[in-house]
């Protein structure tokens, strides 16, 4: 096993334990902070697959795919922390709740 | 050589083993405060992997947003929560402990069955793959730039970045009609902040604007620069920036939507020029991909410090 | 001239007029309104230039930046996307006129600059012939959605979106991680290079269970739609039509799209899970429906149900043939238009009683009767009842079904469109009762109730509207060609 | 232009188009309400008469639009429709001038007119329909069109009772699109076709064909309230009298067993099904409700719920007549189409004008009335002996060839059915007409309404008795070349002697 594969294999499992994390944590942020995980995971795959390459470069297109990636997901995540402060301001609670209240 | 090998051979399993925990720790951990600051490490070990993947264009951007501004958010938030419900630990343990066993065990299961499954699928890819190499190689010269990330980004595959960048200006925007009006706060009372900031801010711009001109051949470029523009802003804000509420409108606005609306109009003009969507002259594709670059930048780096801000940003001066 | 039309390059115009129309109604807040519906008939207008273009020239293929698949991006645009292009323009004119006198002005400039964003999200979306961009596309579409669901404010809402959002990115995640493995096992983003160069290893199977996951959770397909019910009913009504109209479109197209040109060759048993799904989607959604006493809730758990019958149609594609797919798309047109009048006429409902309880509609027949008009013919279609859309799209499917003897199939269709008429009777019903507690009601502004009619009468209009419909979709042979390569 | 392409639509537009317009008036529009209605009735009628006269001669009047590439929507005029819509379309116009002076100040008078006029336009669709998609298209919008008549009153018990007719209907509605969908995968057509389309299918398809055939007849045997799909129709009662009037007289029950008259002439064919050994169930079926309501119509003390079970009764004449598979059986089956629709619709009338007029509800409350309100009595009087089978009315002529048409076909055991009946309607009719004309009348009435020097309102009046006269026609002048009589022989001839 090369390093790029070792690579490849810690972002499967980095996407694995924030979809753990995702699925059992239950504080919104703890969600957030997962879902960056799970993205940081699929970087490091996306770019670790592309150094397989016979050259001395590895290739660009997943570079460029992740550069943009990663600014997308600190947008996503900036919506999500302000979408939770205004959930607990209006809500009282940081935790999606299953049973419906009635709010009417 | 082999020596050397050997040694990076073990940095990178001490690497990877020291990234799973913490991204393990980061899910674990009963405290936010400490989620978030391992999460911080988390990033940064995450550019130092990015180093290693030959990716410094990734490892910037990783350093810069990933660790620093990501980091940053997350500690506001995490401020702006406790202010707003401090009883919500309690909470939030307090649901905690009804989670049965069955409920964590499942998911756990499910993990272990989902790495097998994607390791498996990962190992019967073939050894060596060339993907787009060649291809970019073969165009670099048409491109207009010398670094292949930038061609890529900018120009082979410059649609995306086009919608990239109004992804960005969505979560703003979304972030706005969410969060109202938020005043910019009052000026720092901590003297180290604010000295910290009359050095760090020019240095950052200076390196933001380095990094946009240096990435038509290196390792640098918009996004980059943008970043790090985008921190030197959080650090204004958080030291007490004064901005009069006339450049906070119009100015403000025409500054985050410079990036997109540069990009949409160079798109149509050069569908009406080359009848092609964002096909560049090769001649002028320099300066066209540094035009774009320096709207990118400028409007990344002001989107991200207002998504900083949480809100429509309002001078702190009552007008 | 002529020549200048048919030249002309209408699906980039599609997708660059609504993102500039977004920016200039974020730089210029006092003219949302009619920056907005400008735009928004402008794109109608190019969406009207496609179709001409299409139907004289066959598909619609551009390279972007002259580069071409497999280092470039390339736009390409055929009868499902131009189908699809129709559903969001119809729809968008439909919401963006009723829109118009819903907002007040602060409302407003945060609701248009969103929603000229997410159409041309969407636009750029249907346009697309690459799974990265798609993916990009993708992400433009959920976020927008996000912002607009939460744009009502108060706690139901900001819940649903909260709900919303994970599930989105959590969907595009899945999505993205697929689209890695088959660069790395293809060299390609390209859907027809993809479509060349795949094949059956354990990477693109994995490939294709996360991305169909993915798209299924971004679907709301059963038992992924948990965050449907909560984020459509919560938000504010023309937001409820759109993210039900089109937004859950928007997925189900990338996953019809790399069906039809990727994945149906290699996938035994997948098409009979995403069936099985699909019923038991029509019978829970119904059920639930049924069950709910909030009118938002109920048509939201419609929706669940009625995205059940687009995934009914896999089992049936395998050895299928054009019609499973032209009832796919048909049911897809008629959904979103009579589900968009649905929202609408809610969002009039409670505009005039400031409830939603259908219990206490209180006589709206008489004092709302465009409105409760809207929701019967839009009801009409969603149950699938002569002459609409929704029965022509019934009828083909239970066709389809009858022809390979899938009785299962059948035997679900019945019971949805039974419990469709449950669902809506119900509320009809109540619609003629005098409620025990009455208060004053508020008026609605006509345009809010005849934008709903519209719409309403567009999902029943379709239904005569099949034969030039299917030829729109034959183009470029995408659909038809599947069907007989099988 | 080619007129005849475009009749049988504008016969079905005729009615569509007022009723649209209709649902935008105000409701103090009064004038131009009653206007559009008459002007459209009065159309239509015209329309209607040119198409008898053609067919008469010979021509063929068709409308074909495209609905999906190999299915079209086609509106054709037969014998057997023209006979169906000629019934509903004099007895809409009769209606219409009933219902206007019925509900006369009350309010949502747009509205009820609006779907009275579309639930015309269904029932005229439903008989003109050259296929069996047409016939469900037309099928399932009497369906919506009817509900909110039902409901027109808004009372919660109203709600109900549309509650209960959709549930029966809708699911009705199901099974016959089930049906059709399943014969069109077995045959590729679903084209109206006299002596059926199916006698040279592959007899593989059998238990499949006999599937179907249950199916539908199951599906439209909810309208034609066959027991034991027949619970909605008491229900419906709740309705305003020219709803109930028009739901069991012209519309919603008729176009259940125009349709099992349908399907078994046009789409299996006497033969094929009689072959097939679908058609001796159905009589059996057909033949137990007739009874069945007769005796349940004994016990009823509520006079609308008493004709309902009369309906029930007196509509399983027709599928009889069709099951019965013989021609003579047929010619009963089929006048009584007509028959009935005058007799019911003369019944409810009165029975609405009871209600307006005394506030008569219940047959205990009878007594004496044909003294206060003579002119409705006897038409009521006509109605109820034509009900009955008694000679001169209508009613008789129905039971007479259906009795000979019987015997002809080796099926005694019909004579019985409809000697029990006979007998039972004249058990549950006698006592009311004995009561009304020969009880001493009380000293007031429940809740009486004058109407100047006349018993009632013109509009009420006239339409009982334009309808009982016609009734009494269709008995006496049978041998006229376009009564009745003579028509449903044009039918049966089309559907047993080759052309």
């Amino acid at each position: 096993m090369n390093s790029p594969m070792i690579y490849a294999l810690l972002g499967i499992t980095l996407f694995s334990v924030g979809l753990y994390g995702l699925i059992v944590r239950e504080h919104l942020l703890r969600k957030i902070l997962a879902l960056n995980i799970m993205g940081s995971g699929i970087f490091l795959m996306l770019v670790a697959l592309g150094k397989r390459s016979a050259g001395e470069l590895p290739d660009p297109v997943p570079h460029a795919m992740v550069i943009t990636g990663i600014v997308v997901a600190v947008s996503a995540t900036a919506l999500a922390l302000t979408l939770m402060l205004k959930l607990v301001e209006a809500s009282g609670s940081a935790v999606l709740h299953d049973a419906p209240k009635d709010r009417s | 050589m082999e020596a050397l090998d050997f040694a990076l051979g073990l940095f990178d399993i001490l690497l990877v083993f020291l990234v799973l925990s913490l991204a393990w720790l980061v899910m674990s951990s009963e405290d936010l405060f400490r989620a978030i600051v391992l999460f911080v490490a988390f990033g940064l070990l995450m550019a130092l992997v990015w180093v290693r993947l030959e990716a410094p264009d990734i490892a910037l951007a990783e350093a810069a947003i990933g660790a620093g501004l990501t980091g940053a958010l997350m500690m506001a938030a995490l401020d702006r929560l406790s202010s707003v419900k401090p009883i919500q630990k309690v909470a939030a343990s307090a649901q905690r402990k009804q989670l049965s066993l069955s409920s964590k065990v499942l998911p756990l299961i499910a993990l272990v069955l989902i790495v097998l499954g994607l390791g498996y699928a990962l190992l019967s890819l073939p050894e060596i793959a060339d993907g787009l190499t060649p291809n970019v190689k073969e165009n670099m010269a048409q491109s207009g730039v010398k670094n292949p990330v930038t061609a890529v980004l900018l120009n082979f595959r410059g649609y995306d970045t086009l919608l990239e960048m109004v992804v960005l200006l969505l979560a703003l925007l979304s972030v706005w009609s969410l969060g109202g009006e938020r005043k910019l706060s009052p000026r720092s009372t901590n003297p180290i902040l604010g000295s910290l900031c009359r050095v760090l801010v020019p240095v950052l711009i200076l390196v933001s604007c380095y990094l946009l001109w240096v990435g038509a051949d290196a390792p640098g470029g918009a996004f980059q620069a943008g970043s790090v523009l985008g921190a030197a802003g959080v650090l204004l804000l958080l030291s007490g920036w004064h901005v009069e509420q006339k450049y906070l409108l119009w100015p403000l606005r025409f500054i985050l939507i410079l990036g997109s609306g540069v990009f949409i109009i160079m798109a149509a003009v050069l569908l009406l020029i080359q009848g092609g969507l964002l096909t560049y002259p090769v001649a002028q594709a320099g300066w066209m991909i540094l035009l774009l670059e320096s709207a990118a930048t400028l409007s990344i780096g002001a989107t991200l410090a207002a998504l900083f801000l949480g809100g429509v940003p309002k001078s702190r001066v009552d007008q | 001239m002529g020549d200048l039309l048919t030249d002309a390059h209408w699906g980039v115009l599609l997708i660059l007029l609504p993102l500039f129309g977004g920016l200039c109604s974020f730089l210029w807040p006092s003219a949302v309104k009619f920056i907005g519906l400008a735009t928004v008939s402008a794109v109608a207008l190019s969406v009207v230039g496609l179709g001409d273009q299409l139907l004289a020239t066959g598909v619609y293929h551009h390279a972007v930046g002259g580069w071409g698949a497999p280092l470039g991006i390339d736009l390409y645009a055929d009868g499902l996307s131009l189908f699809m292009l129709m559903v969001t323009a119809l729809v968008g004119l439909g919401v963006s006129i009723y829109a118009l006198d819903y907002f007040d002005q602060d409302e407003a400039r945060r609701f248009w600059p969103l929603w000229l964003l997410l159409l041309g999200g969407l636009n750029a979306l249907f346009l697309s012939a690459d799974i990265f961009n798609l993916y990009v596309t993708l992400e433009i579409v959920g976020l927008a959605g996000v912002g607009l669901a939460s744009l009502s404010g108060g706690g139901a809402a900001l819940d649903g979106a909260m709900r919303y959002l994970m599930a989105t990115l959590l969907g595009s995640l899945c999505y993205l991680l697929g689209v890695a493995l088959l660069y790395h096992s293809a060299g390609t983003v390209d859907i027809p290079l993809l479509a060349e160069r795949l094949e059956s290893t354990p990477p693109v199977w994995a490939a294709l269970g996360l991305i169909c996951a993915g798209l299924a959770l971004k679907t709301a397909l059963f038992p992924l739609h948990f965050w449907l019910p909560k984020a459509h009913a919560s938000a504010s009504a023309p937001v409820s039509a759109l993210l039900s109209a089109l937004v859950v479109k928007a997925s189900f197209y990338i996953f019809l799209r790399l069906w039809l040109e990727i994945f149906s060759v290699r996938t035994e048993g997948v098409d009979d899970l995403l069936g099985a799904l699909g019923m038991a989607a029509i019978i829970w959604g119904s059920l639930q429906a049924l069950q709910q006493t909030r009118l938002k809730l109920m048509i939201a758990y419609s929706t669940v149900s009625q995205v059940g019958y687009l995934f009914l149609v896999f089992p049936l594609a395998a050895i299928g043939t054009f019609s499973a797919w032209s009832a796919v798309a048909y049911l897809v047109l008629s959904h979103a238009l009579a589900k968009s009048a649905m929202f609408l006429v809610a969002g009039n409902l409670m505009h005039f009683g400031g409830h939603d309880r259908i219990a206490d509609l209180d006589r709206a027949v008489q004092r709302l009767p465009i409105t409760v008009g809207a929701f019967a013919l839009a009801g009409v279609s969603i149950m699938g009842l002569p002459p609409s859309g929704g029965f022509i799209g019934k009828w083909l499917l239970l066709n389809e079904a009858l022809n390979q003897g899938r009785w299962d199939l059948v035997f679900v269709m019945m019971i949805g469109g039974v419990l469709a008429a449950a669902y809506i009777f119900k509320v009809l019903g109540f619609a003629f009762t005098q409620a025990p507690v009455t208060h004053e009601p508020k008026g609605v502004p006509a345009v809010m109730e005849w934008s709903a009619l519209l719409l309403a009468v567009a999902a029943i209009v379709v239904g005569f509207l099949a034969s030039p419909l299917m030829l729109i979709l034959g183009i470029g042979e995408t659909v038809e060609l599947m069907g007989a390569g099988q | 232009m080619n007129w005849h392409a475009w009749i049988p639509l504008f016969v079905v537009v005729s009615s569509l188009l007022p009723g649209l317009i209709i649902f935008g008036l105000p409701e103090e529009r009064v004038g131009w309400r009653t206007l559009l209605n008459l002007t459209g009735a009065v159309i239509k009628l015209l329309l209607v008469s040119w198409m008898i006269w053609g067919v008469y001669q010979g021509d063929h009047f068709e409308t074909r639009l495209a609905l999906l590439p190999d299915l079209d929507l086609v509106l054709r005029a037969g014998p057997l429709s023209l006979f169906f819509v000629a019934l509903s379309t004099i007895l809409w116009l009769v209606t219409t001038v009933y219902a206007i002076g019925y509900l006369e100040g009350s309010p949502n008078r747009s509205r009820f007119f609006g779907f009275f006029s579309l639930c015309v336009t269904a029932t005229v669709g439903v008989a003109l329909a050259g296929n069996l998609i047409t016939f469900l298209l037309f099928y399932e919008l009497l369906t919506l069109a009817t509900y909110p008549l039902i409901v027109h009153r808004g009372t919660d018990t109203a709600r109900r009772a549309g509650q209960t007719y959709l549930r029966y209907t809708i699911f009705g509605g199901a099974l016959i699109l089930l049906g059709t969908v399943w014969l069109y995968q077995l045959t590729g057509t679903l084209e109206f076709t006299p002596r059926g389309f199916l006698s040279q299918i592959d007899p593989q398809h059998y238990p499949a064909l006999k599937i179907i055939f249950a199916l539908l007849i199951a599906g439209l045997g909810v309208k034609a309230a066959l027991f034991p799909l027949h619970g909605w129709l008491p229900q419906a009662m709740v309705a305003p009298a020219p709803v109930s009037a028009l739901l069991h007289a012209v519309a919603v029950v008729k176009a259940g067993a125009f349709g099992i008259v349908r399907v078994i002439y046009d789409v299996f064919g006497v033969e094929f099904s009689a072959d097939l050994g679908v058609t001796t169930p159905l009589a059996w079926i057909a033949a137990f409700t007739i009874i069945y309501g007769s005796l349940r119509a004994l016990f009823q003390d509520d006079l609308k719920r008493r004709l309902a079970f009369s309906t029930v009764s007196q509509v399983s004449y027709i599928a009889l007549g069709v099951a019965i598979a013989g021609p003579i059986a047929t010619i009963g089956g089929v006048v009584h189409l007509v028959h009935q629709g005058l007799m019911k619709i003369t019944l409810f009338f009165c029975a609405g004008n009871l209600a307006e007029t005394l506030g008569i509800h219940k047959v205990s409350e009878m007594n004496g009335v044909g003294r206060r309100m003579p002119w409705t009595m006897a038409a009521f009087t006509i109605g109820a002996l034509g009900m009955i089978g008694a000679p001169p009315v209508a009613g008789f002529i129905s039971k007479w060839y259906l009795g000979v048409g019987a015997l002809e076909a080796g099926q005694d055991w019909v004579l019985l059915v409809l000697m029990g009946s006979s007998l039972l309607n004249c058990a549950y009719f006698l006592p009311i007409l004995y009561s009304a004309w020969f009880k001493p009348t009380p000293k007031s009435w429940p809740e009486e309404h004058h109407f100047g020097r006349q018993e009632t309102a013109w509009a009420l009046l006239l339409p009982p008795l334009i309808t009982a006269l016609m009734a009494l026609a269709a008995g006496l002048l049978t041998g006229l070349p376009f009564s009745p009589l003579e028509w449903a022989k044009i039918i049966a001839e089309r559907e047993f002697y080759q052309p």
